[in-house]
């Protein structure tokens, strides 16, 4: 224990708390202390057990040993309901909301307003309309939260967790597909909850956002706790050492002390010209996602997409890969115009796409890690030519182990692994069939610091070696750091482009916020 | 004048009789020049109650139908009463409160059938007044009113004569292949035991005669096999040698039906009861009778 | 760093006997019970004899009996596979059969009092026809699902509905006889002492299985089956596999019809197949396929239909008297899906913890 | 600020409400059609017909809408609906009950069974389709042990309801069509305004979000197959009221009509996406489908299931494809 003085008595304390799942042993013996009034963030490597505590805490897992106490008294949350009934709201890892109901409902499904005992509609849109205004959202609630991009769900998720009047606050990496802006904005609601005494539990994979609100930290390694620190007393450095468990280098103690170590691997291509054109895209559009924009991508070059949220990446990339069709324009690969009308031309093509929605358009959950890591060659070599057996296996243990996968083994289903791993498996998936161009769109999302620069490293590798990336993060310094061209876009179109250098992070914010397009 | 029209409902095309009973219908009322608008229930009772509700919505001159059950037509008929349109009802007999609710009932009697096979079985075993027979039955479809009916007749004559005794009884709903299906199994239960096989329907008993031959034993011969319906297979299978007898059940209603029509139509006082001419077809009078079967 | 791996096991697996971990255990566990109660309640049952050459008994009757519901339970698993379902394999059947029996067909003629049967067409073209039909039904629900993007239970009602209806108009609602043997061979022949029937699930089984396991075809089902939008983004092509997938079903359904229509030696429109499709639904469920895609067992629907057709043949054999078939049959199946849910397994555990532990 | 207002939506599977809209407008063609075609079709009456004989698969139709709206199926109510008739005029023939405590009895059993497939299939975990399939054989199956006969009703309650016809204009209305009216009424009320119809949608939208919003996921599952037996027991007692007999073949086959009709309606399959009032669209398409057959009077059986079979596909075909042109503009 570093701590030296606990404020009061803890809201709410786990003690001992050990869940184990067929095959792992996530949590053993973990201890926790939530004190009013403070911000208490969770850190650990992906499958440290964060996600896993915080369903134990919530009624979703029953713990195999330990003890939930809150306000001085044991309790058993059976459920969430349950848990949301002894004041303690949660937002999970993975959106938790119905994609069918409208915006509205979402916030309000379980305690709607009523009226004569029905459901006030009208109150229930008036209310859900100023609750998002107060967090600078300005949708039309009453359309159903599918039509939404993944964002705007998360702070639909988050706006309705505020709803509860609760002691405790739960978020499970509620920033990870939030730009700066709403981070800030986020930040700023938890801070007013803070000075109400509520405990916030904050889980997420940003020092930088860490620092910003965390009043203490805690530790997770392995299932385990490692230790509790007051933010104050705790430097990025040891943080990092004590999440991975061994000395590591400082660059990847995240965006402050960002040091140009991939600038250097870069420094060889630096000079854009040497690279020769791969694809070509030219007036793609598609109406009501994106205007008609031009992309050029060449050969073994980093292309970063940054923008803010909506600005329109994923669409972009999503019609390069043939995903959706594209109203107009004309993609050239490698000098031939090409007509990418569907995945598999794309992939006939030479192009691989990660998509950002890792659970609805990535992973096939209940199916092996094995079996997911080959879909997309396999799916390349046809129906007839089966992998055999042992070559899947050994390309699974292969990625598995260059790309650190935590996982039972290569025949766990990857639903169970944690959200992290999972994203890794499907990165995995796409170097296997070793694409030309691989789009990765928030690849580092819900990454600990560690994998995500053990990935960026891996990518940038692959980059000399002569493959294309189209890099999208919604995180700019990453894309700043990594990036041989960014490319900025902003309201569904091409903001501009800019060579590596060019910009640093406040240039290209103006870029995309104040649309100034001589940075 | 305008030709008559007749709205009429069948049950289905559950079975060959039943299209057998259709295709005499529409002959007949063609060759009278008489307009019929023709509703296939599809075996639903409910089905027919909508058909006849439209036939009254088009003002027909007469209706008439084959009900899939006895019960549950007080409501419609009362309704066609109101509206002035007479209803005759053909092959199954309903069960109204108010017999006025329909002028004339033409067909056959299922029980009597039941009946009729069960005399015949009778008559046979005086061949061998000492021997017990065992008889297996495979019934129709669990409910149906044929399957009741036939069941009923054939147990009430058979019911004071110690030597005929019922071992099995099992549906086989009506068709070939659940015949077969249940009679492999009755022949696997009891074994050389049968002597008689009873079938609510021709379909059946020509899939139990399959069973039987598959079993190594020579139907008709060992095993005494009776049906109901009279359609062409069992003449055939008769002729073979295979079955013993059927009782025929008359589909061919279409020629009386028009004429009843006609009558109530012009005002002329009908039967309230009209019984359909069938026959009991022994093997013996197969071959002869095989030319002339329609159906 | 120590791997949370090596302190996985979980007490309560590691004590059990592999096989009860097994999948097809419950299924083949039910199998086993039913099998056991006619052992002790139906003399006889499993007696075996040798006539005319070929092996009889009740044990082969079921097989059988149980080969067409088998064949439609194969095709109903990967259609149920890719979170479809058909319901229209009834109707296939009856297609595949009265064509095949029109074709093949032929007449009694009375020839100076003697019977003589001719046949029309010559019978491997009236096979190849029946089964064409039959893929063409496939194609059609096929289309329909994977072409307009239809919901699978009501793009096959159609078929369902008017299926039945095609078949009657060819036949113009009359059972269709046939009098050419070497057409009884597929439902009522026997090779080397057995029914030939066997031999042809049998070959369907093995067939369908290699195709499973030698070529992607059983990962890509399973793939779409679980997450169709992230199978097409990994670049297959769910729309051809899905298309696929029914017209396979419709195959299996069409070697059904002409199993079934061979067996009773005559093609009947209105009855042939009617309700295989619940009784082939509910074999791949018994056989521990979740309707829900993904996931599939196909040896465990070839345990379940023949879990399905004992039990009907148990009570042919018990003797029940008919009004009771239904309520045995549903309580069977309630017995044997709740047997197999995890819940129970849990609440089984709960209930008797010296056993698990022990 | 970040406004995504007046963005067309990407990916909603498919629009309800076009959707819905679509069907109302295939219904008026199709009746237009029928009325063109055969004189009378459009009389009042024969509109009025339609919700005569249909009252109970409408009333079947809006139970199963919620549980198709939940995500689940329910495969029962048909068998239900039978057991209902047979219960009612059993009791009232054999034991003479008091009509009014036959109905509350058969409508009590009818919940229950229903929310007991509901707990089996939540607390176990099991396939609704298989579930509520066995509770088919199950139900059918109880009605044969009751009596393999059909009995008639001959309470006077029972009949003075079948003969009641409620005049408007010259023509009338069966007390069994209001009751469907009013029930539909009520579960249009149930679904939109109150919490237990919010968290129907919310169930079929995604049953594990559900669970992590704090819904009571396992009794409003119960509910739902609860609710959708208490329907299928409120179909048997029109039934009743329509047929005057208990029955064990009655309606057979009526679970795909009601499943038909909702889907039609506009209701998808996968769940959390439709409204209960797409039940009475659906129910009227499959209603006018048969009253054109009746009208026109020649069509032998088998081009019956065959016109049947085409104009459930022409419905589908064209109501698919319009949602996807709407879509996709
Ligand atoms: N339902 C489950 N079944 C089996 N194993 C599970 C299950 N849920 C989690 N695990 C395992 O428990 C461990 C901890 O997972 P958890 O999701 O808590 O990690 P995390 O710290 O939240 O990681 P991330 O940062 O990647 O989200 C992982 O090894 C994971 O594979
Ligand atoms: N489901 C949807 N319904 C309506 N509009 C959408 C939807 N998804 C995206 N949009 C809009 O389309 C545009 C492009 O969205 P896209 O997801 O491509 O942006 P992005 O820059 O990738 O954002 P993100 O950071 O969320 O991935 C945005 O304006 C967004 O608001
Ligand atoms: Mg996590
Ligand atoms: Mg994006």
């Amino acid at each position: 224990m570093t701590l030296s003085s606990a404020p009061q008595n803890p809201v709410l304390e786990l003690r001992g708390i050990s869940k184990a799942f067929t095959g792992v042993q996530a949590l053993n013996g973990v201890s926790l202390n939530l004190y009013p009034g403070e911000v208490h963030t969770l850190m650990g490597q992906n499958g440290a057990g964060k996600s896993t505590l915080i369903k134990v805490l919530t009624g979703v897992y029953a713990p195999d040993h330990g003890q939930i106490v809150l306000a001085g008294q044991a309790i058993q949350p059976q459920s969430t309901l349950d848990a949301q009934n002894h004041g303690i709201s949660t937002v999970y890892q993975e959106v938790n909301l119905c994609p069918n109901l409208s915006v509205a409902e979402n916030i309000f499904i379980g305690r709607y307003p009523r009226k004569f005992g029905r459901i006030d509609w009208a109150d229930m849109t008036k209310q859900a309309t100023e609750l998002l205004e107060r967090m600078q959202i300005r949708i039309d609630v009453t359309l159903p939260l599918a039509s939404y991009p993944l964002a705007i769900q998360q702070m639909v998720a988050i706006s309705r967790s505020l709803l509860v009047s609760a002691k405790v606050l739960i978020l499970d990496e509620p920033t990870s597909s939030l730009d700066e802006k709403e981070v800030d904005l986020l930040f700023s609601v938890l801070r007013g909850l803070r000075e109400q005494g509520m405990a916030i539990l904050f889980v997420t994979h940003f020092l930088d956002q860490t620092y910003a609100i965390s009043d203490r930290i805690t530790v997770m390694r392995n299932g385990e706790r490692e230790g509790e620190y007051l933010a104050a007393d705790l430097s990025r450095v040891d943080l990092v050492n004590k999440m991975v468990g061994a000395v590591v280098a400082t660059e990847a103690a995240g965006t402050a002390t960002r040091a140009d170590a991939a600038a250097a691997a870069g420094q060889a291509k630096a000079d854009g010209s040497r690279f020769q054109s791969f694809l070509r895209a030219v007036g793609l559009s598609r109406k009501g996602a994106l205007q008609p924009m031009d992309l050029e991508i060449r050969q073994g070059e980093l292309l970063g997409l940054a923008g803010l949220l909506g600005s329109g990446r994923t669409e972009a990339a999503r019609l390069l890969f043939g995903a959706d069709k594209a109203d107009s324009g004309t993609i050239t690969i490698e000098g031939k115009e090409r007509s990418l009308s569907t995945p598999r031309d794309a992939i006939a093509a030479g192009i691989g796409f990660c998509s950002e929605d890792r659970k609805h358009e990535g992973a096939i959950l209940e199916l092996s890690v094995r079996e997911n890591l080959i879909l997309a060659l396999q799916a390349r070599m046809g129906i007839m030519r089966a992998i055999p057996l042992k070559r899947q296996q050994q390309l699974a243990e292969e990625y598995v182990k260059a790309l650190g996968i935590k996982t039972a083994s290569i025949e766990t289903p990857i639903g169970s692994l944690s959200g992290g791993n999972q994203q890794k498996v499907l990165l995995a998936r796409w170097l296997v069939t070793d694409p030309k161009l691989l789009i990765l769109d928030e690849p580092t999302r819900g990454i600990d610091v560690r994998a995500k620069q053990e990935i960026m490293d891996y990518v940038s590798a692959l980059c000399k070696k002569g493959m294309s990336i189209l890099f999208i993060s919604s995180e700019l310094p990453e894309v700043l750091r990594v990036s041989d061209r960014i490319v900025v876009m902003r309201d569904r179109k091409t903001g501009g482009e800019y060579p590596r250098g060019a910009l640093d992070e406040t240039t290209v914010l103006h870029v995309i916020a104040a649309g100034d397009q001589h940075a | 004048a305008k030709p008559l029209v007749i709205g009429f409902s069948q049950v289905g095309a559950e079975s060959e009789w039943r299209t057998a009973n259709t295709v005499s219908i529409k002959d007949a009322a063609k060759k009278e020049g008489i307009t019929l608008k023709f509703a296939d229930a599809q075996q639903k009772q409910e089905n027919q109650v909508k058909a006849i509700r439209s036939f009254i919505a088009q003002r027909v001159d007469v209706i008439a139908f084959s009900p899939v059950v006895e019960s549950g037509w007080d409501t419609v008929l009362r309704e066609a009463k109101r509206a002035n349109i007479p209803v005759i009802l053909t092959d199954r007999a309903v069960n109204v409160s108010d017999p006025s609710l329909y002028v004339s009932f033409l067909g056959s009697d299922f029980v009597e059938e039941g009946r009729r096979a069960g005399r015949w079985l009778i008559e046979r075993q005086k061949k061998t007044p000492d021997a017990v027979l065992n008889i297996v039955e495979l019934q129709g479809t669990v409910g149906s009113a044929p399957a009741l009916d036939r069941k009923k007749g054939f147990e009430e004559v058979i019911a004071g004569n110690a030597k005929l005794k019922v071992i099995r009884s099992q549906t086989g709903d009506f068709t070939r292949a659940k015949g077969k299906e249940v009679m492999e199994a009755f022949l696997k239960a009891e074994g050389k035991k049968i002597n008689v096989l009873y079938a609510h329907n021709d379909d059946m008993a020509i899939g139990a005669i399959q069973a039987i031959e598959e079993a190594g034993l020579k139907p008709g011969k060992d095993i005494i096999v009776i049906s109901i319906d009279g359609v062409k297979g069992a003449f055939e299978a008769m002729i073979a040698g295979k079955l013993n007898v059927t009782v025929e059940c008359n589909p061919l209603l279409g020629p009386q039906l028009m004429q009843i029509a006609k009558d109530v139509a012009a005002g002329k006082p009908v039967p309230k009861r009209v019984v359909t001419q069938e026959g009991v077809f022994p093997a013996e009078t197969a071959a002869k009778e095989f030319p002339n079967r329609k159906y | 760093m120590h791997s949370p791996v090596a302190r996985a096991a979980a007490p309560t697996k590691a004590s059990m006997p592999m096989f009860v971990q097994h999948p097809l255990f419950r299924p083949l566990a039910a199998l086993a019970i039913l099998l056991l109660i006619d052992l002790f309640m139906v003399p006889g049952f499993f007696h075996l004899e040798i006539k005319d050459g070929h092996l009889y008994g009740a044990l082969i009757d079921i097989a059988n009996r149980a080969a067409p519901l088998i064949l439609a339970a194969i095709g109903m698993t990967l259609v149920i596979a890719t979170r479809g379902i058909d319901i229209s394999v009834g109707a296939t059947v009856a297609i595949s059969g009265t064509v095949a029996a029109m074709l093949i067909g032929g007449t009694m003629v009375m020839n100076n009092g003697t019977p003589e049967y001719v046949a029309n067409t010559p019978m491997w073209l009236s096979l190849a026809a029946a089964m064409g039909v039959a893929l063409l039904c496939g194609a059609w629900n096929g289309a329909l699902v994977a072409g307009l993007g239809l919901q699978p239970i009501v793009a096959t009602l159609i078929l369902m509905v008017a299926g039945r209806g095609l078949a009657q108009l060819l036949t113009d609602g009359q059972i269709i006889t046939v009098y050419y043997q070497p057409f009884f061979f597929l439902g009522s022949g026997y090779l080397f002492g057995l029914p030939f029937s066997l031999y042809m699930v049998a070959a369907v089984f093995i067939v369908t299985a290699l195709l499973l396991r030698k070529t992607a075809l059983g990962l890509f089902i399973q793939s779409v089956g679980i997450n169709p939008v992230a199978a097409r983004l990994a670049g297959l092509k769910t729309a051809v596999l899905i298309f696929f997938v029914y017209v396979f079903c419709a195959a299996c359904a069409g070697v059904a019809g002409l199993m079934i229509t061979s067996n009773i030696k005559s093609a009947d429109a209105n009855n042939a197949g009617l309700l295989l499709e619940l009784d082939a639904i509910l074999a791949v469920t018994l056989g521990g396929t979740s309707l829900a895609g993904g996931k599939f067992s196909l040896a465990g629907s070839v345990i379940g239909a023949l879990i399905i057709q004992t039990l009907t043949y148990t009570i042919y054999s018990l003797g029940l008297p008919p009004e009771v078939n239904m309520v045995v049959k549903s309580v069977v199946v309630f017995l044997v899906c709740v047997s197999q849910s995890p819940e129970f397994k849990t609440m089984w555990r709960r209930a008797f913890p010296a056993r698990a532990k022990g | 600020m970040i406004t995504a207002a007046g963005l067309p939506a990407r990916s909603i599977t498919s629009s309800p409400y076009f959707t819905s809209l679509i069907t109302v407008f295939l219904l008026v063609i199709l009746l237009a059609v029928g009325g063109a075609a055969y004189p009378g079709f459009l009389s009042l009456q024969v509109m009025f017909n339609l919700l005569i004989d249909n009252a109970f698969l409408l009333v079947i139709a809006i139970g199963m809408s919620f549980v198709i709206l939940s995500g689940g199926i329910d495969l029962s109510v048909g068998s239900v609906l039978a057991l209902t008739t047979m219960i009612c005029a059993y009791m009232l023939q054999t034991w003479h009950w008091n009509p009014l405590v036959v109905i509350a009895i058969a409508l009590a059993i009818g919940t229950l069974f229903g929310a007991a497939m509901g707990a089996l299939i939540h607390y176990f975990k099991l396939q609704p389709f298989i579930v509520t399939l066995a509770g088919m054989f199950l139900a059918r199956g109880l009605c044969y042990l009751i009596s393999i006969n059909s009995i008639t009703i001959e309470d006077p309650f029972f009949v003075a309801l079948s003969q009641t016809q409620l005049p408007i204009g010259d023509c009338f209305i069966s007390p069994g069509a209001v009751i469907a009216l009013v029930t539909l009424a009520a579960a249009i009320y149930v679904a939109h305004c109150t919490p237990f119809g919010r968290a129907i949608y919310a169930v079929g939208g995604n049953e594990q979000s559900a669970l992590m919003m704090g819904l009571r996921v396992a009794r409003t599952k119960v509910l739902i197959y609860a609710f959708s037996g208490f329907c299928a027991a409120l179909a048997g007692i029109l039934f009743s009221f329509y047929m005057l007999s208990g029955y064990g073949l009655h309606a057979q086959g009526t679970e795909l009509d009601a499943i038909a009709a909702v889907v039609i309606g506009g209701t998808l399959l996968s769940g959390g996406y439709g409204y209960v009032a797409g039940a009475l669209t659906g129910v009227l398409v499959l209603g006018s489908i048969q009253t054109l057959i009746a009208f026109d009077g020649t069509l032998s059986s088998w081009w019956t299931k065959i016109v049947i079979g085409g104009l459930l596909f022409i419905f589908c075909v064209v109501q698919r494809l319009m949602s996807l042109r709407t879509n996709k503009k």
